[in-house]
């Protein structure tokens, strides 16, 4: 039982924060919030995001935990860990969710060489960016249901239908994109993954603004919109096991806590500094047993992490794949709670958002709804917990 | 023991219902929220017309000596419609202020040109240091002649961006005194401040700020008292209007579950969607009855410290709770601006803060009791 | 809207109030500690409970709410419930909770006129002691799924099989039963109810101690056990339908909120007068907050009791029988969050159980664990908050 | 980093494991609950002669200088079993205590007779206010001639009643001083506490009891700094039993929701029952993996004041809840003392209090990181 680093990953840690601190020195405002708002919600964010992801690319560091025969490092998943941890500590943009999260590891299982080639290289420079067409109005949770056709044409394929929650969809160049290729087939059979453009024709993009009027979501409808062949991404129809295959990368969550720390980090210093009726609020004794219990929740849940990251780095992905799903539960309610707790904390102060009043730069007001983005995304709580009980616990799949 | 409305009350209600229904859709909520103002003065007119204003009357002014559950009613309404107006302010944090500490003169000129539409106020009471209790009202009033001067700012005070008249509780030698002092006077300058809930939360400065002697409400030293008189009043008030948006985020979010189909069936059908129904349920008939019950105890003239600080924090924690499960039901598309859980949800924060948050709360029932 | 109770009503409630007062001087200590423990745990429990009985048997108040004609003065249903209120509030028994709050009402609803003098007539004198006998070793939430069987034989019924969970059944002078009676028959159908006497041959009871080793619960055991046909209640294979509509009667759940109340009175007693670390424990803001919240959850599950009463009593059933589940799911994880604030409260002495150390007589840690009986028995938490979502809200069932 | 426990230490917690299932059944476990003694002599003979109370000796004193985390190991299994012994109050307790204040002739001395299974001893630390606090401890020793002359009252001390020895916390001149006393010397009179965890909480009056000035355990006025040394260590020792006891909870759980049946499926197939469990599961991890953290931070000589207190909140609350929702899914049979789990649900509230409540716990992280 060791949870010491090596001197290597040590010093490695120190380098990645670094360089995040001085990156950050030029953040706009709305990093001070973290999150995707930074990164989606202003062209300034957007911007910003995609200079510090160059800088990223030119260290080599988006592609460092790839194969070498994909052109990375093979740095090992632990160093993964480290690179998140630093960069999501200092609230810091730069890696792609979808581009380096999820389409890049698609890649690296199933693309061709071609392909890895093409569509590889951009994404370790840094120098394009990506969304992700996956959820459709009537299937939310249950993705396996989808109607987006993509239907052979000679060396094309014409993709109809629409798309809803696409992340930054009005921002990003490309998509990838999950499309019904056989029609006949239902549910999880008949899908395949594909790689396209943003500014084809037959593409739109309309805007989902959130529940305070930003906009990070798109509804993106297809009509005839024609990509070459070479863009199916693995086996035609095999989509949906790719996509599984897919949704077990780096799931350690540590960037919730990590985040949250930083939020705990600010909201001490607040109520240290902060009077209300005469005392600082950090004499208050609700006040402060509801940072102590931020701060448990924070301890155990990045120690949670470190144990996923660490097993995933081990193979030992039977225990990691419903511990994952624990840690994104966990993490994504406890951003809720520190949301709560801290707006609570703040009094009256706790409605504003982002102004000279607002206390933490609005974060936690912000936070506080963002925060249901999360707990409903990319599987939601519910799903999350039905898998820990069946992989986790064994017990049996309705 | 009879826990049924009259007939009239369910006409009232129904009608106020309907009007909001019909003029007020949520669609026009998101714009007016949207708008500087956050009220649309159009709407104002009709609902002072339908007599809404007067449900705090008394009959010696010309009311109909409505019982206090009367505006309860209204006031669930307004906050099943999500309906952002000066009603708050005006009539019931600043109406009853008034009817606690005016002069018969004050209640006749004030609560008249209330009722007919032409006065919005607001009562300025929390200061920078956001403190709920007496010790944090330090705007001070210094007498000099035949006049105060104010200065000092106030902070959270709803609808001054567009009040007519400001109840202003400030530090007179002789203690809190509250002043009437008209939002455009010299040396008031009026900020509105971004908020969760989207309403009109502003900074007002008021530097060497004249006011008359007359224009006092109460005695000098005498503003504390008024304040927390009207405290325990406004409190149900605000928890008529929050216990009406648990409702409608009850039903939307059931209708919801009912017709949302995933996995072939409707959401509905999962067991652990109907168990946090049934807690949204179940927080939602203990908020609702708790409501009428001490409502009902105002009306009866009985001393409701403790429990208008039990409501308090019961709504305040219930309303977060409904709303928030409301847009995890609900999905993704909860969370977006296109659907309207997300009114709840941002209201229930906003609104947690209005006469006192949980923590505040509790603290005044635990020295009630012990 | 007008919460007052009439004059009339409120000179009953000082009768009740007097009287429960006054008997409650010679209770044995048990009884400080309230449910089901009182009256079932020891001897001279249950022998104090039948002197209640007989006690309010002579005052016909055992008896107030059954029609005129079953020998009962028809009295509102909200009498009932200041009867209720009274009793519970003081911690006294003398209400058999299965003869008069379940038995009484089948019968009144079911009984033939023989049945009615022959059976309710002990019961209004508080007479008679009775044990339910439903659930089966494999049928917990489950009634409908019963296997002990009653077979028509002559003018007898011959039962066979086991009953479980049956409380008080080693005290008891009677059972009302629930047995097959056709056994072609599957689940709902086929279920017939029963009078009989537990000291009949062929009946065994065997103890299921408590997990703190108390004696409540019994297994009993029916080998040929010959009954008079006479002693079938209601149509025969009609059982299922005739339970259903008794779980209907009286389901304020007022006594979860009475009984919380005077908790949290010996509660505040307790924290006034106790001191640690210098300072009373009611000067502890974190102790403070806890009382206050208990206030809070007490003062709506009352108000919320008393709307039921007044349901029920108008004939608002469709509400009353979603919101009892309601008050009953509250109330009892309510008991729950009791035991625990109020034994966290006391701190070492949380875990002192009856002793001359014990705070609060030990009640609390009692409480803490029958409090789980509680939230499994009579419709478990689960299937209460099912019923909500079906009655409650219209939600589809499963 | 390599979170994996290596062979010996698999082995070591096989061996513990297998041990205790063969020789301490639960049906064994309540009978020794039921005993006055509250342990079995004969398996604590057994378990002296396996060397289990070897594993906090260090080597200069003929240990095998195990880390701390092997502690763990054997807590996490005695917790599992819920195996009722004086290993708590002898070896971790007393042991503990004496490693950090004794010493080097009481070490040997002491924990030589602990190791050989021939010595039970008793930490009485808290009295009638029940602090944990220094203040709480006000037990008066005061010098006549080459004695000290002990009086006062001590309250929930574990094993006092099965103890040879005492550590006794009490007040002299110079501050609080650590005493060892002959568990039967004259003038004390100790009775056994019943407690919801049915183990040996005692209450000791001390009525003149006389100790040499020799028999310290450090100096006189050190002893709450022996205490709170200590007591970090006492802790995460104590969590482990706990989080064994979440495990055991939890699999028995499992097992159950996946064997019995209502409406004709396994009670585990209902959604609502998973999510239960599936909490369960993420309480358990959570705690799991941090008491691994913080033992180990103790192996590398770290300080882990706060830590030791978030660990013991935690696992306070979550096994409470673990055992609480492992009740509720048994349904009736959960609360019977002929099923197990009802043993853990009792203990989670008994061992709540054991060095520390989590009200306690939460104020020492405020303290330390305000």
């Amino acid at each position: 039982m060791d949870f010491k680093l090596t001197e290597k990953q040590k010093a490695l840690k120190r380098e990645f924060d670094q360089f995040f601190e001085e990156v950050m020195k030029d953040a706009p405002p709305e990093y001070g919030r973290g999150g995707l708002e930074g990164v989606y919600a202003t062209p300034e964010g957007f911007e910003f995001h995609l200079q510090v992801s160059k800088k990223l690319g030119e260290k080599g560091w988006l592609s460092r935990a790839w194969p070498k025969e994909c052109g990375g490092e093979g740095a090992p998943l632990i160093e993964q860990l480290l690179f998140n941890e630093s960069r999501e500590s200092h609230r810091a943009p730069g890696v792609d969710l979808f581009g380096h999260g999820m389409f890049a590891p698609t890649l690296i299982i199933a693309a061709n060489d071609e392909q890895k080639e093409r569509l590889l290289t951009p994404l370790a420079k840094g120098k394009v960016s990506y969304c992700q067409g996956w959820s459709e109005p009537d299937s939310g949770s249950d993705l396996a249901s989808l109607q987006t056709t993509a239907i052979k044409d000679g060396d094309n394929y014409i993709i109809n239908g629409q798309k809803i929650w696409t992340t930054g969809g009005h921002r990003a160049e490309c998509m990838f994109l999950l499309a019904r290729t056989n029609p006949e087939e239902k549910r999880g059979k008949g899908l395949s993954v594909f790689h396209l453009r943003m500014d084809l024709p037959g593409i739109t993009v309309r805007p989902i603004l959130y529940m305070d009027g930003k906009h990070l979501y798109n509804e993106v409808f297809f009509k005839d919109v024609k990509i070459p062949a070479k863009d199916l991404i693995g086996t035609e129809n095999e989509g949906w096991k790719l996509t599984r295959d897919t949704m077990n990368f780096e799931r350690s969550g540590v960037g919730f806590f990590v985040e949250g720390r930083e939020d705990l980090k600010e909201l001490v210093d607040y109520v240290k500094t902060t009077k209300r009726n005469g005392k600082y609020l950090a004499e208050d004794p609700i006040i402060r047993q509801k940072i102590a219990k931020l701060f448990i929740d924070l301890e155990v849940g990045y120690t949670l992490a470190y144990k996923i990251a660490w097993l995933q780095g081990k193979g030992g992905l039977s225990f990691a794949a419903s511990a994952a799903s624990e840690a994104k539960v966990f993490g994504s309610e406890l951003a809720e709670r520190i949301a709560n707790y801290a707006t609570e904390i703040m009094g009256l102060y706790g409605q504003l958002s982002d102004s000279k009043w607002a206390p933490m730069n609005g974060s936690m007001v912000e936070s506080y709804q963002f925060c249901m983005g999360i707990t409903v995304a990319a599987g939601s709580s519910e799903i999350q917990r039905n898998i820990i009980a069946w992989t986790g616990l064994g017990l049996p799949r309705f | 023991m009879d826990l049924s409305f009259s007939s009239e009350q369910e006409i009232l209600r129904k009608s106020v219902a309907e009007f909001l229904s019909k003029e007020c859709s949520y669609e026009k909520v998101k714009e007016i929220e949207e708008s500087a103002e956050g009220y649309s003065p159009k709407l104002w007119k009709k609902i002072a017309q339908l007599g809404w204003l007067e449900i705090i009357l008394p009959e010696e002014f010309g009311g109909f000596g409505d019982p206090f559950i009367n505006l309860i009613i209204i006031m669930e309404e307004i906050g099943k419609a999500a309906f952002p107006s000066p009603f708050f302010s005006t009539v019931v944090q600043s109406g009853l202020t008034i009817l606690e500490g005016g002069s018969t003169a004050q209640k006749k000129d004030l609560l008249g040109k209330i009722v007919d539409g032409k006065l919005l106020m607001a009562l300025a009471q929390y200061e920078q240091e956001a403190s709920y209790l007496e010790t944090g009202i330090n705007l001070s009033a210094k007498l000099s002649g035949d006049d105060y001067i104010l200065n000092g700012t106030k902070m959270f005070v709803i609808d001054a961006n567009i009040a007519d008249k400001l109840i202003v509780a400030a530090r007179e030698d002789k203690g809190i005194t509250l002043f009437l002092v008209d939002a455009g006077a010299k040396g008031i300058k009026c900020t509105k401040m971004p908020t969760i809930g989207m309403d009109n939360n502003c900074e007002v400065i008021f530097d060497n700020v004249k006011v008359s002697k007359a224009d006092l409400i109460g005695e000098p030293g005498n503003g504390w008292k008024i304040l927390q008189k009207a405290e325990a009043k406004i409190i149900v008030a605000k928890c008529g209007e929050m216990v009406g948006g648990c409702k409608a985020s009850l039903d939307m979010t059931a209708a919801y579950a009912k017709e949302r189909k995933q996995y072939g069936v409707p959401i509905g059908l999962f067991q652990v969607i109907q168990h946090y129904m049934s807690n949204m349920l179940l927080a939602y008939d203990t908020s609702v009855n708790y409501l009428y019950k001490v409502a009902w105890m105002i009306d009866e003239n009985e001393d409701v410290t403790k429990e208008a600080s039990a409501l308090k924090a019961q709504v305040n924690e219930k309303y977060k709770f409904i709303s928030e499960r409301g847009v995890q039901i609900h999905g993704g598309v909860g969370t977006s601006r296109e659907f309207d859980i997300g009114l709840f949800y941002r209201r229930a924060k906003a609104y947690e803060y209005v006469a006192g948050d949980s923590d505040y709360h509790y603290e005044k029932i635990a020295a009630a009791l012990m």
